[in-house]
């Protein structure tokens, strides 16, 4: 039991992290937050990915003089591309939410709904 | 492929094309009022001849199917014909023919709108009258008779008024609910079963199923067929009693009850066959639920006091007739039936027009309201008192040759009580139908009512002329009786 | 020589290290804004200073010793800006934040 | 390196002024170029200094990008009234 | 010689389209781009989908690297149709779409509106053509950004909130993929599908494989929007701009419909999502609930988008049913629902575009008599509307047609009975519609509408036609969705 | 133009520091990037007005060391401060009337002063600094003008 | 902290950004040999014209790298990247297939990865700088 | 620390505090990255996740200058969803391969050629570039796609003069 934590420890950080990120997500109602939790959210699964590249005793993968083991580096190539998709999402994201700010005077999501409702 | 089958695939898709090409005409010519007129009635004569034509290709052509198309593996939409279905085809036609000229009479005479619209829908629903009529397959029979049901709907809807739109709806939604939840079923039921859709002669679920669930699939085909109105599944036919009187016409008498009590027979005779039901039992519910309907249907006919809703319930009545000879499953009930189909048709189509007229002329809708006016409207009177007369089944009138078929089917099922229960119903039927013919004629009208004349002529001459039929179906039977021998029931 | 090289440079990073920590030890002690400003430039300058120049003795002339004084040299210009744009902001914003009278006051 | 970090951190957690979070801010981003620099120098490879630098610009934009936001509510185009 | 290059082809095409489209002016000059380019890349779709008939599975390895290396796009029998329907789509709804734009959206907007419809084609695409699991994630996230864009674009200020909406959920899905494709990482050091095939078979007792599992399914449900995870779905296709709905209804859920066919098949394997984990268990209630509670709720909007978008989440729910059934004949009726629906629902969002040039809204009341003023654009919402009901001659009967064979293989007559009774209620909110089309007055602003502009037009009805076409002769996509299937289930 | 060959220059010192790698391909990229980004520089005007700043940031390296000296004094003093368990701080405002003719004069006057600990430049206008100094004895400094002194040497150059 | 009249930032900055610049291009070629790479580079180089229009506001960086400009920058690089995967099917491979481009597959492979690299970095830049200039530009 | 930083961010109720603590977080998992060797991941994730992202954030809060967080009423279903998806992973992590193990096997069946023969078949040192670039070159084209797609969408959205219509019409 205590060796089954101890080599999966990293893995539980990165859940715990996610399961932050993803509560940030969820629960809050500002929608700028919401996006940072996303943020956090994606970051998390992110570390997730590197931690199972890490082989030990390794080092980056960059060919050098003098290094044999090497890091496994297709997870820091997804992860590259996942970082840029994130950011990419994030942007979007943000420029509806100053869209929203800009139409509705709002940007919590129970203000907003409170407003559509009175649409209705 | 034959002449003979080129000649019948020419005159079933000229049957299924006539309307169709009506239908798209008036369309394009929807702003010329006159013009759609003359193409409605040429239509429906069209049709007339197709039909006619049809009969005289002998029974040599009943071996022969066509196919269309097919729309799913090994199913294909295909026709074939066959003499019960001749026989549906050429009473709808023929009331048809009829039914138009009342129609224009009676649309121009209480000025309706969207005339276009109504008589596209009109032939298309008689498309769909001879699709079902000629169908091969219940693929087929289905297809067409949810096009009925679509294609009727604008008709019952036409007003556009809220009564006339909740009545559409109820209309529709029995209907299609119906017909989805039960008759779709136990079409996918009957092919998964036996592998094939195809109407047999003798029927094709022979060993197939065990016999409970047969009885089961005969109740989902009985229900299923929600335009036989079956009780519980009555209530669009009063509903639909706001439609204009024509569209009453075509519901009650030539297209929509017809086509249900004829898919009824359709599938008792060549999918169940009626020795299989008859050896099962499978068929007592629906005959206890018919006969329920029949006698139900009666008693809250003579409870109302709106002359269409009584004639609607009468039709309710009359529909579990037909339902009850198809489920009694004896060669002379099915014969019974068949007939019955006829003569309920040629009988209750004359009542509206009746009802129709009346309308037309007075603006009255209620029974109370209609004593004295024999006098004043003697022709339109005489032809429901003809009609009502037939309906009950008396000689000299059509009615009388299909009840007694009916009974004698019933006496020789061994079901006595059944027999009875037809009796008893000929019995509510006088209660119900003949006092507005005697308080026509005898009472006198009420001070307010001297003015009222007879209706219009394209309005009356409709009347008469089914009235005539109804003298002159009687004579004729002994014609259509040898023709319907054709089937074989033996 | 490479131990008295080793030796010193563990030294100045360790000293550097010390630095950095009494910095952040002031931050949290300085009881107003502007001082605990002036506590953390410790890190930005001493402390970075020291570190770094003891990484740059133990790694000899190489490209790691151009990069790290290329980022010492960064640090430097870009530190005491940005150090000088914040107090600066918290200026017009509030003079407080200088006069050092907003400890107690909560934003 | 380490200590520093969380003392510095907490200062940016506790503030009280927004100030004081933007200071933190800044000196942690100081704080991790330097434990960057020396992660990267124990392991001999001179390519994590280019990392270290990327960390430092980008602390100096960013504190200059809160600086600006928190002075304007805006970014950039209120500087083109005075110009 | 560039026939083998054709996989590729397929998505780089508008790939490249994409960055070209935006150097455009703003005149009609990004429209006819855009539109030939999603033409060129149909016709490739038909080409590779012939090339998949004769020669089996296409293989294009990227960058010329082998397979678990280097990425690799694998075209089978289900991806080559799926492909089909995306891009007919895209044709279709692009073609239509000039007015459309101009009406809806800011002229200087026009090249970049088209650019990022090219690129949510990219995307949808490239999801389907890949064999590679991480390559998924990229063009997934390709086709979502451009859509929260184009449908935040809508007219309404709700469309901002619900584009958010979607980018949140959106956003989870993918990352929850993301978490799945790494499990699998973790445990089998491939990316490639068809190596992860082989290689989970190896190790389907992991815990980690269920998870990775778990996790691709409720991703991907999330896209899906399957009930509970729909939340997001009504008011982005409520609210987004005409052409956006249409094409978004008609592809997006079927692109994320096609990814689960891939995990649970090619990646997880028949065998281990179905026996190992018994998917069906979860995936069955599910689909019911969604269907039902999702027709009831589509009864009740007061708008008809956003009446079709409910529409479309039950429909979403009798594709996931034909999965949860576990059977072939279960996957087939799915794949064929996939392709009727995407037709259906595509055409219908086209007739709303269509009343949406005149009336400006597409809140039922404001739709009232549109029937008289635009009648081929409400002949072509009846027909689209059998359709969806799943009246026979129409593609949507097919679908039902397959489903309730499934089912019945089974012996699942509850099921039956709640797919038939669920199509009654889609009877109800399609006939709510309807009525208001034709049986109400038209609202005197409305006085000036007149029939949609020409090309609009004619594309809704060739959307009908397909719908049409495909309901009657159904052979193609039967026999394209039976080899799928069986692609699927090796 | 002398502008763009000092800058050009300087840049390219930049990038062989950073590259270390001298292969002909990755030179001739740097000669690419150089140009590149001098062409950027002078269409965002960042040289207009400062020619003599090249010369200046040349110059610097005389200055560093003194600098670093002052540096490591005010460190010390700062530090006692901290760690001294009663509150020896003064803090306060003086003003320092720079006498730096340029801009960038100023602005490494300026930073300097913030960047030896205890002091730091808190505002600046057309003809005085504001610094803020933790306690009197780096007030004094200020006073003093020491830093100003060396930076107008700076600027005005040894030569 | 205006910056017209504070001249401390402005001078910091003023330096820093060519030499920003000069990095992230660094960065952009030496990818093949350490951390970094197109899109690494990218963003440095536009957080230094970010830097730029944060000082000068948005009006005054648009002068140099107008939106539209960026835009079409952002379009080409993509179409770069796109277009080499084009290029080496015309040239007989796969798309994205380097090894065709020289005749030397390893040289093809060290031009492929270049040139898309570029495409990457181009487009990076471009977009990042328009989408900061449209959050700036945006009217409330 | 990070959890900490995570924590602080849930709790904080001014949003630039929370966008600071955001870039934070970035860059504490940044230096996460460069323990765990993946130097190019570090790189990008500082200067997109500290920088970018938080001036993109910044840029977005001037904009709308709220910076307040309201509070929520029911966060049971929130918790439930997380602890849900918490324990899916929990539950799967007994039998991953433990951390830093060189024979699990996402190192032992595609990864190997990307480090053993990159060298040859590419011919340079990065093998992170070369496996971005030319292995899964492709995957890489639709990143620069989704940025470019980035740009479309704000642009979309942000565009000069938008909304033609009325609000509440
Ligand atoms: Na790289
Ligand atoms: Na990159």
């Amino acid at each position: 039991m205590i060796e089954l934590i101890a080599n999966q420890y990293s893995y539980w950080i990165s859940i715990l992290l996610m399961m932050a990120g993803l509560y940030i997500v969820i629960d809050h109602t500002n929608l700028l937050k919401k996006l940072i939790g996303l943020n956090i959210f994606q970051t998390s699964v992110f570390i997730l990915f590197i931690s199972m590249g890490k082989i030990d005793g390794g080092t980056a993968p960059i060919i050098e003089e003098g290094y044999k083991v090497f890091s496994n580096p297709l997870p820091h190539v997804l992860i590259l591309t996942a970082i840029v998709v994130s950011v990419a999402t994030t942007a979007v994201g943000l420029a509806l939410v100053v869209n929203i700010n800009k139409r509705f005077q709002s940007i919590d999501e129970q203000e907003i709904e409170e407003i559509e409702l009175e649409e209705e | 492929m034959t002449e003979l089958g080129q000649s019948i695939q020419m005159n079933i898709l000229a049957s299924l094309l006539a309307p169709l090409a009506g239908a798209l005409l008036i369309f394009t010519f929807s702003r010329f009022r006159g013009l759609i007129e003359v193409i409605f009635v040429a239509t429906a004569l069209c049709l007339l001849g197709v039909t006619i034509s049809m009969v005289n290709l002998g029974s040599e052509a009943f071996q022969q199917s066509i196919t269309l198309f097919s729309i799913l593996d090994s199913i294909p939409i295909a026709f074939h014909i066959e003499p019960l279905g001749i026989f549906y085809a050429c009473v709808a036609s023929g009331l048809w023919l009829i039914t138009t000229i009342y129609a224009i009479g009676y649309m121009n005479a209480n000025h309706e709108k969207h005339l276009a619209r109504f008589y596209m829908c009109f032939c298309i629903a008689m498309m769909a009258v001879m699709g079902i009529a000629y169908s091969a397959n219940l693929l087929t029979l289905f297809i067409f008779y949810e096009a009925l049901t679509l294609s009727t709907y604008p008709l019952v809807a036409h007003k556009s008024t809220d009564d006339a739109k909740l009545g559409a709806r109820i209309y529709l939604g029995i209907l299609l609910s119906t017909s989805i939840g039960f008759l779709l079923i136990a079409i996918i039921w009957t092919w998964q079963a036996t592998g094939t859709m195809n109407f047999t002669a003798g029927g094709i679920l022979e060993n197939k199923l065990p016999d409970t669930l047969l009885m089961l699939l005969f109740a989902l085909y009985a229900f299923g067929i929600g335009k036989a109105a079956l009780m519980p599944f009555h209530r669009w036919l009063p509903a639909a009693m706001v439609a204009p009187t024509p569209v009453s016409a075509l519901l009650h008498a030539v297209a929509v009850v017809k086509a249900g009590v004829f898919c009824v027979l359709k599938i008792t005779v060549y999918i169940f066959g009626i020795d299989l039901l008859n050896t099962t039992g499978a068929n007592s519910p629906i005959i206890w639920i018919a006969t329920a309907t029949m006698l139900l249907a009666s008693l809250v006919a003579l409870q109302q006091n709106n002359l269409k809703a009584r004639l609607a319930y009468s039709t309710i009545s009359q529909l579990a007739y037909i339902v009850l000879g198809a489920a009694l499953a004896t060669s002379a009930s099915i014969m019974g039936s068949s007939l019955h189909l006829a003569t309920h048709a040629v009988g209750k189509i004359t009542l509206f027009f009746c009802a129709g007229a009346i309308y037309t002329a007075t603006k009255k809708t209620l029974v109370s309201d209609l004593n004295g006016l024999g006098r004043l409207m003697p022709f339109t009177f005489a032809a429901y008192t003809i009609a009502a007369i037939s309906i009950i089944g008396l000689p000299p009138l059509a009615g009388s040759w299909s009840k007694w078929f009916l009974i004698d089917g019933a006496i020789t099922a061994d079901r006595l009580i059944i027999a009875i229960a037809f009796l008893i119903s000929t019995i509510l039927n006088i209660i119900y139908l003949m006092p507005i013919a005697i308080n026509g004629f005898l009472l006198k009208p009420a001070g307010s009512n001297c003015a009222i004349k007879e209706a219009p002529l394209a309005v009356v001459v409709p009347l008469c002329v089914t009235a005539g039929l109804c003298f002159v179906l009687f004579l004729l039977m002994p014609y259509v009786y040898d023709f319907l021998l054709l089937l074989n029931l033996q | 020589m490479p131990a008295l090289m080793n030796g010193l440079s563990a030294l100045l990073v360790l000293a550097g290290c010390v630095f950095c920590l009494i910095g952040a030890f002031g931050m949290m002690k300085m009881p107003s804004f502007i001082t605990r400003v002036h506590a953390a430039s410790l890190i930005d300058s001493l402390g970075a200073i020291l570190i770094i120049s003891g990484l740059v003795l133990q790694a000899g002339f190489t490209l790691t010793t151009i990069k790290l004084i290329l980022i010492l040299l960064f640090l430097l210009v870009t530190g005491p800006t940005a150090i000088h744009a914040l107090v600066n902001t918290a200026l017009h914003e509030d003079r407080s934040y200088i006069t050092g009278k907003d400890s107690s006051s909560n934003t | 390196m380490m200590v520093v970090m969380v003392i510095v951190f907490l200062r940016a957690w506790l503030g009280p002024s927004l100030y004081d979070r933007i200071l933190a801010i800044n000196i942690f981003g100081t704080a991790t170029v330097l434990i960057i620099a020396i992660l990267g120098f124990y392991m001999q490879r001179p390519a994590f200094m280019d990392i270290a630098l990327v960390y430092s610009l980008i602390n100096f934009i960013g504190t200059v990008a809160i600086l600006k936001l928190y002075r304007f509510d805006d970014l950039g185009h209120r500087e083109e009234k005075e110009s | 010689m560039i026939g083998s290059h054709y996989p590729i082809l397929q998505v780089v095409i508008p790939l490249m389209a994409a960055p070209l489209c935006s150097l455009l002016p703003r005149t009609k000059l990004p429209w006819l781009f855009a539109t030939t380019v999603s033409w060129i890349a149909f016709v490739i779709s038909i080409m590779l989908m012939l090339k998949v008939n004769t020669n089996g599975a296409l293989i294009y390895e990227l960058g010329s690297w082998p397979a678990p290396w280097g990425i690799q796009y694998h075209i089978d029998a289900i991806s080559a149709f799926v492909l089909v329907v995306v891009t007919t789509v895209a044709s279709i709804t692009l073609l239509a779409s000039r007015q459309l734009v101009e009406n809806e959206i800011t002229a200087t907007k026009h090249s970049l509106f088209y650019t990022a419809f090219l690129l949510c084609l990219t995307g949808l695409l490239g999801i389907i053509a890949t064999g590679d699991a991480f390559n998924v994630f990229v063009f997934l996230e390709i086709s979502s950004l451009s859509s929260y864009a184009m449908i935040a674009m809508g007219d309404n200020r709700k469309a901002l909130t619900a584009s958010y909406e979607y980018l949140i959920m959106g956003t989870i899905g993918a990352t929850f993929i993301l978490i799945g494709i790494g499990l699998l990482y973790m445990q089998t050091g491939t990316l490639n599908m068809l190596d992860l095939q082989v290689r989970i078979h190896e190790i389907d007792g992991f815990r980690s494989v269920h998870a990775a599992f778990a996790f691709f399914t409720v991703g991907i449900c999330l896209k899906l929007a399957l009930f509970p995870l729909h939340q997001w779905l009504p008011n982005a296709y409520a609210y987004a701009p005409s052409v956006v709905s249409i094409f978004l209804a008609a592809t997006a859920t079927k692109v994320a419909l096609y990814l689960l066919y891939r995990v649970f098949y090619t990646i997880f394997g028949f065998d281990f999502s179905f026996d190992v984990l018994n998917l069906g268990y979860i995936l069955l209630p599910l689909s019911v609930i969604a269907i039902v509670i999702s027709s009831f709720t589509a009864i009740f909007q007061p708008g008809v988008k956003r009446l079709l978008a409910y529409s479309s989440l039950a429909q979403i729910g009798y594709m996931t049913l034909g999965i949860a059934l576990g059977t072939q004949a279960g996957l087939i009726a799915s794949i064929i629902h996939l392709f009727n629906h995407a037709f259906i629902k595509g055409a219908l969002f086209m007739c709303m575009a269509c009343l949406l040039t005149y009336t400006h809204s597409t809140r039922l009341v404001d739709l009232a008599g549109a029937g008289k003023t635009m009648p081929w654009t409400c002949a072509a919402f009846v027909v689209g509307g059998l359709a969806l009901i799943g009246m026979p001659l129409t593609s949507g009967f097919i679908s039902k047609w397959y489903l309730i064979l499934a089912i019945l293989e089974k012996d699942w007559w509850w099921l039956a009975a709640i797919v038939l009774f669920t199509s009654l209620l889609s009877v109800i909110y399609v006939w709510r519609v309807v009525e208001q089309l034709y049986f109400r007055r038209p609202r005197p602003e409305c006085s000036y509408a007149k029939e949609a502009p020409p090309l609009l037009l004619a594309c809704t009805w060739l959307m009908i036609l397909i719908t049409v076409y495909f309901g009657i002769d159904s052979s193609y996509p039967i026999q394209m969705a039976t080899s799928a299937a069986e692609v699927l289930l090796r | 133009m002398k502008t763009v060959i000092l800058s050009f220059t300087s840049l390219f010192l930049l990038w062989l520091l950073l590259s270390g790698y001298f292969k002909a391909n990755l030179t001739i990229f740097g000669i690419i990037s150089c140009t590149l980004v001098t062409y950027i520089s002078i269409k965002l005007k960042i040289y207009s007005s400062h020619h003599e700043r090249i010369k200046f940031n040349l110059r610097l390296p005389f200055y560093i060391p003194w600098l670093l000296k002052e540096i490591t004094k005010s460190n010390l003093h700062v530090a006692r401060c901290i760690l001294d368990s009663n509150n020896r701080t003064q803090p306060q405002v003086v003003y320092s009337k720079p006498s730096q003719k340029t801009n960038t004069g100023l602005a490494v006057y300026a930073n300097s002063i913030t960047l030896t600990p205890g002091t730091i430049s808190i505002d600046i206008n057309d003809n005085e600094i504001l610094v803020h100094a933790l306690t009197n004895h780096t007030a004094q400094g200020i006073i003093n003008g020491d830093i100003d002194k060396r930076v107008t040497k700076l600027e005005s150059g040894i030569h | 902290m205006s910056v017209r009249k504070n001249p401390i930032l402005r001078e910091t900055s003023h330096l820093l950004i060519p030499a920003i610049l000069l990095f992230a291009l660094y960065v952009q070629f030496h990818g093949d040999y350490g951390p970094g790479g197109g899109f690494q580079a990218g963003v440095i180089f536009a957080s230094g014209i970010i830097l730029y229009a944060l000082l000068h506001g948005t009006k005054r960086a648009e002068k140099v790298i107008s939106l539209n400009l960026a835009k079409t920058f952002a379009a080409i690089g993509l179409l770069l990247y796109a277009g080499i995967g084009v290029f080496g099917i015309l040239l007989g491979g796969n798309y994205l297939d380097y090894n065709v481009l020289t005749q030397n597959p390893v040289h093809g492979q060290h031009w492929g990865i270049l040139i898309i690299e570029l495409g990457v970095g181009i487009t990076v830049a471009a977009v990042i700088i328009s989408i900061f200039y449209a959050f700036a530009k945006f009217k409330k | 620390m990070l959890a900490i930083t995570a924590i602080a961010i849930i709790a904080m109720r001014n949003i630039l505090s929370v966008i600071m603590l955001g870039g934070i977080y970035s860059l504490i998992s940044a230096t996460l990255f460069v323990v765990l060797d993946a130097v190019d991941v570090a790189f990008t994730e500082a200067a997109v996740g500290a920088g970018i992202s938080t001036v993109l954030f910044l840029s977005a809060l001037g904009i709308t200058g709220k910076h307040q967080v309201l509070a929520r009423k029911n966060h049971l279903v929130p918790i439930f969803v997380v602890l849900v998806t918490g324990a899916g992973l929990i539950y799967s992590t007994s039998d991953m391969p433990a951390f830093g193990d060189p024979n699990a096997p996402a190192h032992n069946h595609v990864a190997p050629r990307y480090i053993e023969q990159s060298g040859e078949e590419i011919g340079i040192p990065n093998m992170v570039t070369s496996v971005l670039a030319s292995y899964r070159g492709f995957d890489t084209l639709g990143e620069v796609a989704v940025v470019f797609t980035a740009l479309i969408a704000v642009l979309l959205l942000l565009g000069l003069n938008r909304g033609s219509r009325q609000d509440k019409s």
